[in-house]
């Protein structure tokens, strides 16, 4: 569990802390590096969206082992919650730019779901929780 | 992250290194933004050989970049792309739409 | 906030943050090193002589900023704080081996010692706390 | 943390990589001190050059080889030291008790 405040420069920190365990769970180093962007550009979002840019409002990120049965094998993975005390997300505004327009913006949410299989956000009291799970490719697992 | 620049003729060469993220990108943008508009170099070409990483908002001031050369008819050229900042601008669809080379000399002989 | 188990594989995920921590404060290179070491170097002994390898059990790190009045200048620094759940320490026990012995083992406090401006072990109520402070240089500070 | 090793006439030259720390030190130690005492090799090089970090646990695991070969005297070399594990001896005070070469061809030809 990591706990932190919305401040933009503790991005590379997390970045740091999400690289090293992606690589110790035995992820190929392109997902490492993907799974890694996904987490920067969900705390940016909360920094941002959630939190209008506050630098002292906080930020829990829990770590957990996830398990599915994937083409009838057992596959191990990485649970990623990442939780803000924001105002309630309204689901429409969910959506990045379409990539073929050539302007700023609009590309966190593309980058966080090329890079997992799971991403799902919930709203639970006055939290909200961003759920993204990655699964190890059978056999690469050092779960 | 660091920002450095050179001038070499017409061209001004932004060295960028370490992280570019959302803690440090407004401050490529403005640097790069003046440059082009305030200075109005005809060449801009933005170093990315000593970048680590380059999140969304980095790109996004690459792009912002790219349509402030473009308004007013300069070059805007990015080199020394990473494994990393290449991903990142190959997932955004947008590697195409830059002027982009391994490294200064070419782009500077281009 | 940092709280994670005790299983020596997340050491690498520690050095990580730590790494990542002491950079975005402004260390020198050098220094985020030993301060990343120190912290490696500490959460092993509390595997080992806390929790005698027990892989389960809880550490918990804060990182927090710290400041004193140094020659007559104020000092901004990083207090890094490690608590777990062992038996007390004995404090005679706290020591390393003569630095000119060729064994192997005992180097662990040394490498700390070596590291960080302040090293205290105290114990409240069922914890362990070790508390780390390492001060930046004037003028070296963006904290 | 990855282990290859290699032979080179009556020599062995462990390749190792990444993170050598408490989780991964104890497999170093194993398979270096079977190599001196069981194959009893006339020489090991262990080949430090893409070891990223090295904790107190990795260098009593270089003390142990050291100590093992220099009771069946034979040779032990360390060799392609980087910056972080360099560093880790000099504060050890060790760097001056083993035999280190920059790389494996002046240990071969020493
Ligand atoms: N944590 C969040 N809270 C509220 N809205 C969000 C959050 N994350 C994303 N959004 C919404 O989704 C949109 C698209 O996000 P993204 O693709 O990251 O692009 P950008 O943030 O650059 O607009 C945002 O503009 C915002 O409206
Ligand atoms: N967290 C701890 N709990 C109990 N004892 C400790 C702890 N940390 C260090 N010690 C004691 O201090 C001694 C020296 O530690 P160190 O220099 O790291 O060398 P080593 O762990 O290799 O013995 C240990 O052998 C142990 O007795």
């Amino acid at each position: 569990m990591l706990a932190l405040y919305s401040n933009p420069k503790w991005l590379s920190v997390v970045r740091g802390t999400v690289e090293r365990l992606t690589e110790t769970l035995g992820f190929p180093i392109a997902q490492c590096r993907s799974i890694t962007r996904a987490v920067d550009e969900a705390l940016t979002n909360i920094v941002r969206h959630s939190y209008g840019n506050r630098l002292d409002q906080p930020i829990a990120m829990y770590f957990r082992r996830a398990q599915r049965r994937h083409d009838g094998q057992v596959q191990q993975g990485l649970e990623i919650l990442l939780c803000d005390r924001g105002p309630a997300i309204d689901p429409c505004k969910l959506q990045g730019r379409p990539l073929d327009e050539i302007r700023p913006g609009g590309l966190g949410l593309h980058f966080i779901r090329q890079a997992v299989d799971t991403v799902e956000f919930t709203r639970k009291g006055p939290t909200n929780r961003l759920r993204l799970v990655k699964y190890l490719a059978q056999g690469s697992s050092v779960l | 992250m660091q920002i450095s620049t050179r001038r070499k003729d017409k061209t001004t060469i932004f060295d960028l290194s370490g992280d570019i993220d959302f803690a440090n990108s407004p401050v490529v943008r403005d640097s790069v933004l003046r440059e082009i508009r305030e200075s109005r170099t005809p060449c801009v070409v933005v170093n990315l050989s000593q970048v680590r990483y380059m999140d969304s908002s980095g790109v996004a001031s690459m792009v912002e970049g790219l349509k402030a050369s473009r308004d007013l008819g300069s070059r805007f050229i990015l080199v020394g792309l990473t494994t990393s900042t290449r991903e990142v601008l190959q997932l955004s669809r947008l590697i195409k739409v830059f002027e982009v080379y391994d490294n200064e000399e070419q782009a500077m002989t281009s």
